[in-house]
């Protein structure tokens, strides 16, 4: 089991649930939230926390640019 | 047997366009009336009457389409809101200017600029007073139902031939985009013969070439051209139509046309329900507008409102058609809102106070 | 032999087509507009197609080209012609159609609808005038101007910096799909004048297979624009502008034409 | 008899195509009708809602300030809409998701869980067809039977085989409507 | 030392510009206004101030040209005629709904259509009753002489700063291509500091960003915009100007702007010189127009007459101003075609007969 | 490590550009748009030109970006943008000024915008977000709709024979003098995202050189438009648009790049 | 003092540019001037007329259907205008090309062999100078020096060495200018 | 000197004197008239009807379409 060297901070309120992080995520480190937002998303956030590598990678495919990363320097 | 639908208003334009016979439709979209261009898509009108639908590039394009469509003698349409109409407006000036029929329709939009997708009826001035160069007029309808969306798709083109001249619907997206039960017309049959005195449809030996052309190089020409167009403009005013309700016995007049006309309706039922004598005058054409019959009734009432979704426009033409007799006031929301029959109510109780 | 005997009906080699009206064409001397003109009309006199056929004149020069064509013709608003073109070819597609158009019509304020009536691939055919230049207005710069040259709105030559370089629409048309034949001629002389003929009927012709838009672009002389003598015009126009606009076959059956 | 009814909600929910529905019953039985939704991106993930006329007489203005009945669907509905109720008229709404409930007291008001009711089903598009029960309930505007007439016509043939389901639905919506209790 | 030259109109317009400091010129050729642009590339503006001048591809894209520029707080203009600015309707909207200054020239020419290159006063309405889409206004300025065509492009720019909206010259071919004695303007120099409040010349620290548009998704919000510039359409009436010309004693009123006063003043000369007392009122503006005038001189005169290049716009205006106080009659010439001072006399003599 | 040791102010690594404002995007969930707007907005804010930075809005969903960047901005009428920056840039030479347009702006209403302010070589960045349909106004179909697909205009799918096929007019204003940088990208994929900002990071870094247009067409998703879930559309896209529309420069340095 | 001139003719005649130099010479001795041309396509290889107004008042119309100068140099001028002159007015022309003299009686007629002379002096160009110094002579509005003074500024600073020539020409049409012989 | 076997009918009133026709014919068998027609133009004329060969040069290039041809075949 990986261990984290990452992990993502999600802006609940203004995801809008789209999935496209999830995807492009390297280490399936995300997954989508049981309950809604005050939008009605089901949002985005870390599934697997000890996955995250912090490679970014959800954070600039985000349409609505609400995630934030951060990585440890090894 | 009557075929009955609930259909938008956009909608209603569309079947109506087919049923009509219309030959041929070139648009682009923009809201409140893409749905015109969509649901003709979906009719498949090449199969049901083999009408030509077209999107075009722009509504510059457009428009030149049905300028150069219309030199041939057939039915052809385009429709827009606001913005695009304004693009429109040289093409529009070439078409009244060569004396072409055809049907332009406008679900009015908030202006000015891009403003907001909600109903106006802020383009009376550009409708009625020309928005394009030149002394032309169009023939303004004005429809205050989905029905009339319907009706007047017919109505537009017979009167363009009539005059051969360009008609236009001015609708609003109140109309454009509510629902309302429709009696649609029956199946009318594309017309396959032309009027050869002044169709291009390909010079034949029986006579001489036909042009179509709003150009006269030499000012003498056109001066008497514009006198012809004048006369015609005149001439017109036979076929101004208009509906009046609650007016024989009133005090007080409301001026109101489309989406303005409907709200007014209930205004005159609310006031009426007080005891207050209010009738409502709704022109059906703009274009001529019911002028003579105002200035009638003007010696009748004791005052007169134009209310419309705009800052002030017809009023100006209701204004000039009582030309003092009465005082005429304007009430009217700007910018794509809209005002209720109580708001409209109590603008009459304040403004025709001293009547009651 | 005796001119007299040899001025006779049965020796008649060449004569103004019919189809030209009796009206005096309204060009400068030696202006090309007149001779293009002619050529479109002795095509539909030759096919036979006169009560087939469907102009539509331009905003320029040849505003009142219906005064001289003897067949059906509209007048178009500037640069829309290729609109009108459109709406009357898709009601109407067992109709011959064409366009004449200016530089300036077609290339200026008209690019939009140049453009997508070529990309949908109209049947129609387009007939080109390119004379760098806008004559009716005066001699004002054209799209298709050339560096350094002179007009009444590039009195000190057309600078590409500020103004933009000269615009060969004809050559970005032909690569669009709709395109089925686009082609560069010229009327200055008996050579040229019997090749872009042929361009003509062909653009005429392709209307019958339904592939999609004839473009013949015309490189003409304005000298009134130039002001200089008419075959003064033509000799600059053979040194200045078949260089950057050169003569040929651009597409033909719908394919490229590669190299020279 | 004229019924002005407003039906308010998220955009997903299916209040135009509801109103669409009660439009069409209205025909199926003679009335005069008409149908106007607001319209434009501010829809987009936004709000909807449709103003619908059912009236034995020709409708006049299809814009309303006062309703005789409003059937809200969110809280941002019934915020909004409340207030425009004519006294004495018809409220129903779904308690899902609603914090600050209706406070006027010269107006009737009902409830229907029908987002639960939907989940329960596991048929979520028959959302607007529960409220639509209840509604008929209440009000008996338009009959049952018209109601499946109107269904049937405003739904495109390819979708018919729906028409069974939604039948449920607003049975089972009529059963379901109840009066809200009032928290005093 | 005055500076007098001996110009046309459009030269004159042209030479005022470069004067008045204007940074930015985009237009496109069209008879009978192809001068100003002539002129200006001819005077090298870009070495004498560094004034812009571009030749751009339409009318369309001059005006959105003006439309990108005048939102950078410079001083941009463009000029046209008739078909031109019907290109140009619904950039002008836009502009209007964003609240710019910018000056448009339009040198009328007679219409609709092509219509004929000679002088026309035929755009009145689409110049002041909104060729373009929704409720908004231009400042109009009517020049009837080379001199003012090259005051009101100074003039016309301070009135579209103070208001921050589109000014026009609605001048005409005759304006246009006729030369007079003009003094001519000192030269200004160009603005180099921008009211940061509105302007986009990029976001510095100390301010928000800037924002130019139209739009406002929020009915609400266009509501207010709307009401805004209604307030501002009013304010604009404290800039009404307009000459008088044998007023005092007059008791017949002749009503003309432009090109048509300057033939009427001859009129005016002719018929007091035959003892009859008439009198010219000759906006200046036409928007704001000299309603409150008027109205006064209705209680003064017997009759009046606008005079016109049209089938009859700018009489609606006086009409509406003077509200049926006074007879008032239309004289106008259509389709490029112009009255002399006698026509006009001979109409004068015809309807103000009975005072005579 | 545990989290909250992670997440530290000195291990961040990615956070939303400050020049992004706090509105939330009107974009569907999953649109590229808010990519994009974020993209140009890193750039700005890494060469700190903020203040020197102008861009115009257009009419289509983008139609409010003002409200999302956090610089001067003016809408355009639908089309206009590239007159607008024309004449914003020809009065201040020295300012960062680009427009971003969609597919139906840019490729339809606005041809003659485009094409004339590339072929003139404004010196200015045009974003390009080709969807392939006209988002705004409710998926209608745009020059860009490939072939068979649908829309709400196109119903049964874009016939090409009627409606004309699938307009590419990056490659056409590749052939311009007057454009110096062309290039299309994508930003559905982290490795595509990086690509998409450097190509805008060109187009800003040009302007400095004063040699033309740099235009980025940028393939992108509408899944409101297309009716498919984010993730869908995206699969579709990468399978059909990046087909036609394939990914890469197209033009550097004012050169044309051939091959692929 | 009023003079309304209309001065006539073919497009290569250097109709407008007299009317030019005329109203210039007007400003040089401080009077109101104006210049109005007939413009247009219809001017190519056709005709062009101008009207120029010299005042010491402001002027008022540019355009008029009366005259009290006219000067003519083709036929079709000749038919269009010999009309249009006030009783008393002056008319100049140029007999080349006349085929129908003037009828009128009660105007004064002058002629001036200017295109003749033009010819002799070799010197096209000066054609219209020629035709100006006959107009001056007989009516002497403007004064020579304010002429020559309008010439300069009316040309180009390029084309001032071509001033003495038309000095000349002003001069030698000065002299040429006589009173037509009446046709009874 | 050439026998000629064509010849040409220049329309003389609607002939603008551009003189394209004079410099395409092969055989400078066109001069252009002292005289001016109606509208002050020197026209075409054969100044060397000898050289005609009938070969319409002249008439294929003539703008204004003045030119008629004949040519007798041989
Ligand atoms: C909307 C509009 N803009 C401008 C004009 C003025 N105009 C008339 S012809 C013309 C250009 C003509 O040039 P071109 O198309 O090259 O044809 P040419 O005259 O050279 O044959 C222009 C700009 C017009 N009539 N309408
Ligand atoms: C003159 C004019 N015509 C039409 C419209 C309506 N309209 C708004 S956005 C749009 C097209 C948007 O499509 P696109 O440019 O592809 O951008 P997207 O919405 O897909 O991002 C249209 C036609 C308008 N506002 N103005
Ligand atoms: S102006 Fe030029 S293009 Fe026009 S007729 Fe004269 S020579 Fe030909
Ligand atoms: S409609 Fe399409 S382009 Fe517009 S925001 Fe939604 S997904 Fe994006
Ligand atoms: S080419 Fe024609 S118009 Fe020209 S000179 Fe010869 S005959 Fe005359
Ligand atoms: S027919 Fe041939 S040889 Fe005869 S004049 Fe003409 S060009 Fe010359």
């Amino acid at each position: 089991m990986a261990k984290a060297i990452g992990a993502i901070v999600v802006d609940v309120e203004r995801c809008k649930g789209c999935q496209v992080c999830r995807v492009n995520c390297p280490t399936m480190t995300i997954g989508m939230a049981e309950e809604v937002n005050g939008k009605g998303y089901h949002y985005a956030y870390m599934e697997n926390p000890e996955n995250c590598t912090g490679c970014t990678n959800c954070a600039v495919v985000c349409p609505d640019g609400v995630i934030t990363v951060y990585r440890v320097k090894q | 047997m009557k075929e009955i639908a609930l259909m938008k208003g956009n909608e209603a334009v569309a079947e109506a366009a087919i049923r009509a016979g219309v030959d041929g439709y070139f648009g682009y979209p923009i809201t409140p009336q893409s749905e015109v261009m969509e649901y003709l898509m979906l009719q498949r009108p090449e199969e049901r009457t083999g009408m030509v639908v077209l999107q075009a590039e722009s509504e510059v394009a457009s428009i030149n389409m049905v300028y150069g469509a219309a030199g041939t003698g057939k039915k052809v349409m385009t429709s827009s809101s606001s913005p695009g109409i304004s693009l429109m407006q040289e093409g529009i000036s070439y078409i009244a200017g060569a004396e072409l029929p055809c049907l332009i329709v406008n679900v009015v939009r908030g202006g000015p600029g891009l403003g907001t997708i909600q109903p106006s009826q802020a383009d009376y001035f550009q409708s009625v007073k020309g928005g394009g160069h030149g002394d032309y007029r169009l023939i303004v309808l004005a429809p205050a139902s989905v029905q009339e969306m319907a009706d007047f798709v017919d109505l537009g083109f017979e009167l363009a031939f009539k005059y051969r001249n360009p008609a236009m619907i001015l609708s609003d997206g109140l109309i454009g985009q509510m629902m309302e039960k429709v009696e649609l017309p029956p199946q009318k049959e594309r017309v396959k013969e032309f009027d050869q005195s002044w169709v291009i449809t390909g010079k034949t030996q029986d006579r001489e070439r036909n042009i179509i052309t709003s150009l006269n190089l030499d000012p003498d020409l056109q001066y008497e051209h514009n006198l012809k167009l004048q006369e015609k403009y005149k001439s017109m005013e036979q076929d101004v139509m208009f509906e009046k309700i609650d007016c024989d016995d009133a005090d007080y007049l409301l001026v109101a046309y489309g989406s303005s006309a409907r709200i007014c309706q209930k205004t005159v039922d609310m006031a009426r329900s007080k005891g207050k004598k209010i009738g409502l005058l709704r022109p059906k054409t703009l274009d001529p507008f019911p002028s003579a019959e105002l200035a009638k009734m003007s010696r009748r009432v004791k005052a007169m409102m134009a209310v419309e979704l705009s800052a002030g426009q017809m009023v100006e033409d209701v204004r000039l058609a009582v030309n003092g007799k009465v005082p005429v006031y304007h009430y009217g929301m700007v910018g794509g809102k809209i005002h209720s029959p109580d708001d409209v109510l109590s603008e009459v109780e304040d403004k025709f106070i001293g009547g009651y | 032999m005796d001119i007299k005997q040899i001025i006779k009906e049965e020796n008649q080699v060449y004569r103004r087509t019919p189809l030209m009206t009796e009206a005096t064409l309204s060009y400068c001397p030696g202006c090309g507009h007149g001779t293009i003109h002619r050529l479109i009309m002795e095509v539909v006199e030759e096919m036979g197609i006169q009560s087939d056929t469907i102009g539509i004149a331009p905003v320029g020069c040849a505003v009142i080209a219906y005064d001289f064509m003897d067949i059906d013709m509209s007048q178009a608003a500037h640069g829309r012609a290729p609109a009108l073109a459109t709406g009357i070819k898709r009601l109407w597609p067992e109709k011959y159609v064409f366009t004449y158009q200016g530089d300036g019509d077609l290339a200026a304020i008209g690019t939009a609808e140049t453009i997508h009536a070529c990309n949908r691939g109209e049947n129609i055919a387009i007939f080109f005038v390119n004379n760098g230049i806008y004559g009716m207005t005066g001699g004002q710069m054209a799209p298709t101007t050339l560096e350094g040259m002179k007009s009444s709105t590039s009195p000190y030559g057309r600078n590409s910096e500020t103004m933009g370089p000269p615009y060969k629409i004809t050559e970005m048309v032909a690569q669009l799909p709709g395109t089925y034949y686009v082609a560069r001629h010229a009327v200055h002389k008996p050579g040229p004048v019997r090749k872009a003929k042929k361009a003509i009927r062909q653009a005429f012709e392709n209307q019958k297979l339904n592939k999609g838009v004839s473009l013949v672009e015309f490189v003409s002389n304005c000298n009134s624009g130039w002001k200089m003598t008419p075959n003064d015009s033509n000799i600059w126009m053979e040194e200045n502008m078949f260089k950057f606009y050169p003569m040929g076959d651009i597409k033909v059956e719908g394919k490229l034409v590669n190299g020279d | 008899m004229t019924e002005e009814i407003i039906i308010a909600g998220f955009g997903g929910q299916g209040v135009l195509s509801m109103g669409k529905i009660l439009a069409y019953s209205g025909i199926m039985q003679e009335q005069e009708v008409s149908w106007m939704p607001s319209y434009g991106p501010e829809m987009r993930g936004g709000t909807a809602n449709v103003t619908v006329i059912l009236s034995d007489d020709r409708v006049s203005s299809p814009v309303l300030q006062s309703f005789d009945t409003a059937i809200l669907l969110n809280q941002q509905s019934m915020d909004k809409f409340e207030s425009t109720l004519k006294p004495g008229g018809l409220m129903i709404y779904d308690p899902n998701g609603i914090t600050r409930h209706p406070k006027r007291d010269d107006i009737r008001i009902f409830q229907v869980e029908a987002t639960a009711e939907a989940a329960r089903m596991k048929s979520p598009i028959t959302f607007n067809m529960l409220v639509l029960g209840a509604y008929i309930k209440v009000n008996p505007v338009v009959d049952f039977e018209n109601v499946i007439l109107g269904l049937k016509k405003s739904l495109p043939q390819r979708h018919h085989h729906l028409i069974p389901k939604n039948e449920t639905a607003i049975s089972r919506g009529m059963e379901m409507v109840h009066e809200a209790k009032r928290t005093p």
